[in-house]
């Protein structure tokens, strides 16, 4: 092990902004793109719901 | 409908037509940030070359990028017919035409303003440096939307008006780009900015009462 | 009350016409004939007063519309050989802000409503660009159901309508016209509007 | 005939297939992802002369990577949906595209925040650091242009076009930026490794490599499941899904 | 009519057409000369910097007047009908757009060949260095247009394509840009241009043969 | 012979028409109508090859259209809403270009006898930006005088018209009729066309 405490791991040997600011956006996208494809499906999904739901109410 | 709401309307109506062309908001920005990538390829990677060349490039990049958006501002209405029936509305034209200026800066300069501290890194300009570009930018930017205004509407209709608009308006942004530049090198070389920018401040003033008359003049030339 | 006086126009070294002039009353319209490239369009220019006569004079209500300015641009809609429409903007978006852009407020709900009655219903949200020719048409001929002049000055509105709208518009004119306003319109096809005074002006080439 | 049986069927036989394979993709990248922080930041030593600002090499590396390759695969997918005008290779471009971008886009920001403290500059004009600036604007370029068309088979050809020229092109500006650059000046910096570190290094760069082209994978597969459905919402298999009844 | 009377009846067409709207053949031009002069402006007159820089710039100047024509090169073919009849003529797309492509160069390119030496004197460039650079425009500036016509084809009826061509074309620019300004510094540097030239001449001849291919193809969908 | 099985076309999420079918032979024509917007423009740009079907398919002296590439461009002459003229050149310059891009060489002196008969004698070196809206419309009708193809696909060519010329344009027609030509036309008025076996093809809206 490297890290000798928690404080210690966080300031990555006084790298901390660059190491963190890496990680951290890294991180953020990874997690945010996904997001936002779910939230695209389901818009699409109940855009197609209300469309089918209109023409059967149509018919 | 007063003329406040008379000015919103047509600054909604421009920026919903820019946002619809999706890429177009984007691709001003884009094309400062190419341009400004653009001369370190040309010139070679030396720091300190870069760095001395630096405001230049970038209020040029800013100059030519906002520049090329003019086409843009009354070309297509004019072809439409839309201009025309602007010119007929008992809507004084000059206050459509400053709604479109408006929208001109909000669409193709205010962009370049908060991108610029990002390409000034590019070219490792110190953080005061940056300040100094934005707050230069920041006057700069409308002047040159204003400005260019007149030229774009003098060159409608006149077929090839898309070269000849920076025919006429690159001349009369020269005193922008001097000021501009000239106030980023001052701080960069330690003179203090403050005079450069305060002449670039008293430039766009004269602007704001002058340019939507001519660009209102210009128009209705335009339409004969 | 529209008058014109010994009106000429010169394009090129080409005389168009000279020493032209009408009256044109409350509840009476213009119709505009002429061979191609007799001068209606560029007549009808000079009326609305985007371009300047050669010669003559044009009154509204008495006084020169030079003289006029905001008050006779009220006073007129013009509708040319072009739409005015942002191939970007929906239909709907088109009308509205086509109207703000005359000073007139049209909320989306009323746009949709006079849309309707240009048989574009359900197209409201279609950018114009994807709408056909005589669509197109239709939406620029729905300005006419939001202004509020008395003068139209129409150069061939009838083009890329079906019979359908033809027939829509004639009746949109013949209600203008009963409501005390006036027309100019040129059209190469003949145009029936009922229950009005026509005057027929005829350029010769 | 069969051809355009097989043409038509595919996005619907090809939309239940990615749903179930998109589960495993993610699961792979979660178990690649921990293999490989746990590995980058609790096994991998102090580096002898960067101290603990390489740890960034373990994102930095993997991003740049997959930004090159997802280029390449998207303009094979696409260059297969121009000459066989078939839907979903060119559907599978366009859902790699904005992956593709955001793994530049890092590959830019991680590099950017370890040149600062390891050269003392956010940016220089490097032959590598171009290419990828050039990459990541290629990208921009093909989304903007896909955007731009509404028309989703205008869209894909022309997308298609600019992403083959582009393929042609990112060797071309690679060396042409290498062979101008060494004119001037050596090789910027270079990373100097106690050889004793290179193993579990080289494994930490690897695992997260590995997990950036699982998450490619599985996201890919999200967004052209939208994008099926978003441009066959009229055709029949889409209104007899599950998910869509009302 | 043989391919070649249909070639040189459509690269007379287009230079009659450019001709005719009078400012276009010059402001192309007076683009090159404003642009390669506003630099002096924006980053001072020190001789030494100037001539460090200048082959970055008269490059980078020489490649935006050359895009910034770029839209002229189809847009107005495509809004008026004659794009739809060439596509609909039995004569080859092909040969069609390469004429347009020729054309293009005669207007936009060669006089920029032209006119560089007496800019690369406000430079103070020796003359050998004039050489090198007169050279490598008249081997860069026919590769522009050809990878430009890609760009202007696929924007083509895409709304707000004016701006995007120049986000797509200035990536694909860049290979041309290095070697021309490399060429010329190499040159300055006492390195000998050769490389760099040759290199540029290999590119060209490859973009000879896949460019007019890659712009038909994008037209037609463009017409779709 | 041009024969089209079951054409469909879909414009966003609305099917325009479905089904189409048609067979053409020597000397006969189809006279297009409906509504606007009911797809008659874009049907006449998937007859020429423009634009790609949905579905069906087009065959030309019983081969499809896509397989015989430019045989088939060479067999049809294609005249939309545009007129595909330059302004800046004139009438004469634009008859001749446009010819050479057909790959047909067409000298001045031949070109202002195309010219005089359309009624624009005295316009030859007149640029196309001064001419008017129906002297546009008739310039671009000239390649029809030039065209050798059987096949004529017009859309709209009356519009802009004056009676001259719509007589011109209906004799210009009659004759190519009856040496054994084809042709398609969309209209919004009534077409009479003298001699000739009309088919008429409706698209509903
Ligand atoms: C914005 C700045 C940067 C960009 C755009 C960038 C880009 C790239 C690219 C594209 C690669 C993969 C290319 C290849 O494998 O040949 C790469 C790999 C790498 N980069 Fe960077 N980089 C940047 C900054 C840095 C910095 C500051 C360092 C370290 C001081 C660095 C160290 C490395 C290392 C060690 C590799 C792996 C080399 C290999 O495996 O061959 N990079 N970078
Ligand atoms: N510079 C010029 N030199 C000579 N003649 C010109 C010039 N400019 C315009 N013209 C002529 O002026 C006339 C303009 O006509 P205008 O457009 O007003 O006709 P119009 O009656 O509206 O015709 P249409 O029915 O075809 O629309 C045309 O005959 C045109 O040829
Ligand atoms: N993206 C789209 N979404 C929905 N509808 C569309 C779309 N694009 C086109 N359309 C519709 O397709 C039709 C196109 O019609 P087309 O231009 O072929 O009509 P037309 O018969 O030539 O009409 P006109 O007589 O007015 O010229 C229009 O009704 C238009 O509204
Ligand atoms: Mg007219
Ligand atoms: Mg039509």
């Amino acid at each position: 092990m490297t890290w000798n405490s928690p404080a210690e791991f966080f300031a990555m040997g006084g790298y901390a902004f660059y190491v963190w600011g890496s990680f951290g956006v890294t991180a953020l996208a990874l997690l945010i793109e996904p997001m936002l494809l779910k939230k695209r499906r389901s818009e699409v999904l109940r855009s197609l719901q209300r469309e089918l739901s209109a023409k059967e109410r149509s018919q | 409908m007063n003329a406040f709401g008379v000015l919103s309307a047509v600054v909604r109506r421009d920026l919903l037509v820019a946002l619809r062309r999706k890429s177009e908001v984007l691709t001003s920005l884009f094309f400062f940030v190419i341009v400004a990538s653009l001369f370190p390829l040309g010139i070679g990677s030396e720091m300190d070359l870069l760095r001395k060349i630096a405001p230049g490039v970038l209020w040029v990049a800013a100059l030519l990028a906002a520049m090329l958006s003019l086409n843009r501002l009354f070309a297509n209405d004019h072809a439409d017919g839309t201009l025309e029936q602007m010119a007929l509305s008992p809507v004084p034209l000059g206050l459509l035409v400053s709604g479109k200026i408006l929208a001109h800066w909000l669409v193709a300069g205010l962009p370049l303003v908060l991108i610029a501290p990002l390409l000034g890194l590019q070219y490792d300009l110190s953080p005061r440096a940056l300040l100094v570009l934005v707050i230069s930018l920041l006057l700069g930017t409308p002047l040159l939307s204003l400005i260019g205004a007149i030229g774009a509407a003098l060159t409608l209709g006149v077929r090839g008006g898309g070269v000849l608009v920076s025919l006429l308006t690159l001349p009369l942004y020269i005193p922008a780009l001097i000021f501009g530049a000239g106030a980023v090198e001052a701080d960069i070389s330690g003179l203090g900015a403050a005079g450069h920018l305060s002449l670039l401040a008293a430039l766009l003033t004269l602007a704001v009462f002058f340019a939507p008359w001519a660009t209102t003049a210009a128009l209705k030339i335009a339409l004969e | 009350m529209l008058t014109a006086t010994d009106l000429a126009c010169v394009r090129g070294d080409r005389r168009l016409f000279s020493g032209l002039g009408f009256t044109l009353e409350p509840g009476a319209w213009i119709y505009l004939t002429g061979e191609n490239g007799s001068g209606k369009t560029s007549l009808l220019r000079i009326l609305v007063g985007l371009s300047p006569a050669e010669a003559g004079e044009i009154r509204w209500q008495g006084s020169a519309i030079g003289r006029l300015g905001d008050e006779y641009r009220k006073a007129v809609t013009y509708l040319g050989h072009h739409n005015a429409l942002k191939e970007e903007l929906t239909a709907r978006e088109n009308l509205c802000t086509g109207a703000a852009m005359a000073g007139i407020n049209l909320d989306a709900g009323r746009a949709d409503a006079l849309l309707g009655s240009v048989g574009l219903a359900g197209r409201e949200e279609l950018p114009a660009r994807f709408l056909s020719q005589g669509q197109k048409r239709r939406v620029a001929l729905a300005r006419l159901l939001w202004s509020e002049s008395p003068l139209w000055i129409l150069d061939e509105p009838f083009v890329a309508l079906d019979v359908a709208a033809v027939a829509w518009l004639a009746a949109t004119l013949a209600g203008h016209l009963a409501a005390g306003g006036m027309a100019i319109l040129t059209s190469h096809q003949e145009v029936l509007i009922e229950g009005s005074t026509m005057q027929t002006l005829r350029l010769a080439a | 005939m069969s051809v355009i049986t097989w043409k038509y069927a595919s996005p619907q036989y090809f939309y239940p297939l990615a749903g179930k394979m998109i589960p495993w993709f993610s699961l792979l990248a979660v178990i690649f992802g921990a293999a490989g922080l746990w590995l980058g930041f609790f096994v991998a030593p102090t580096d002898a002369q960067q101290g603990e600002g390489y740890r960034i090499i373990f994102i930095h590396v993997g991003a740049s990577w997959m930004s090159m390759f997802l280029y390449l695969v998207m303009a094979f997918w696409a260059g297969i949906g121009l000459s066989f005008n078939t839907r979903l290779s060119s559907m599978m471009a366009t859902a790699l595209a904005p992956t593709g971008a955001m793994f530049a886009f890092l590959s830019l920001w991680t590099g950017a925040l370890w040149g600062k403290p390891m050269w003392g500059t956010w940016w220089v004009w490097d032959a590598r650091l171009t290419s990828e600036l050039i990459l990541f604007f290629l990208y921009l370029g093909f989304i903007a242009l896909q955007a731009a068309i509404d028309e989703p088979r205008r869209a894909d050809k022309a997308g298609a076009i600019l992403a083959l020229v582009g393929v042609v092109n990112v060797p071309i500006i690679y060396f042409s930026v290498k062979w101008w650059n060494t004119l001037h000046q050596g090789a910027s910096v270079s990373l100097t490794q106690a050889p004793s570190m290179a193993k579990t290094m080289l494994l930490g760069m690897l695992m997260m490599a590995l997990c950036f082209w699982m998450y490619s994978v599985a996201v890919a597969l999200m967004r052209v499941r939208a994008i099926m459905l978003e441009r066959e919402r009229h055709s029949e298999w889409v209104a007899n899904l599950r998910e869509v009844q009302p």
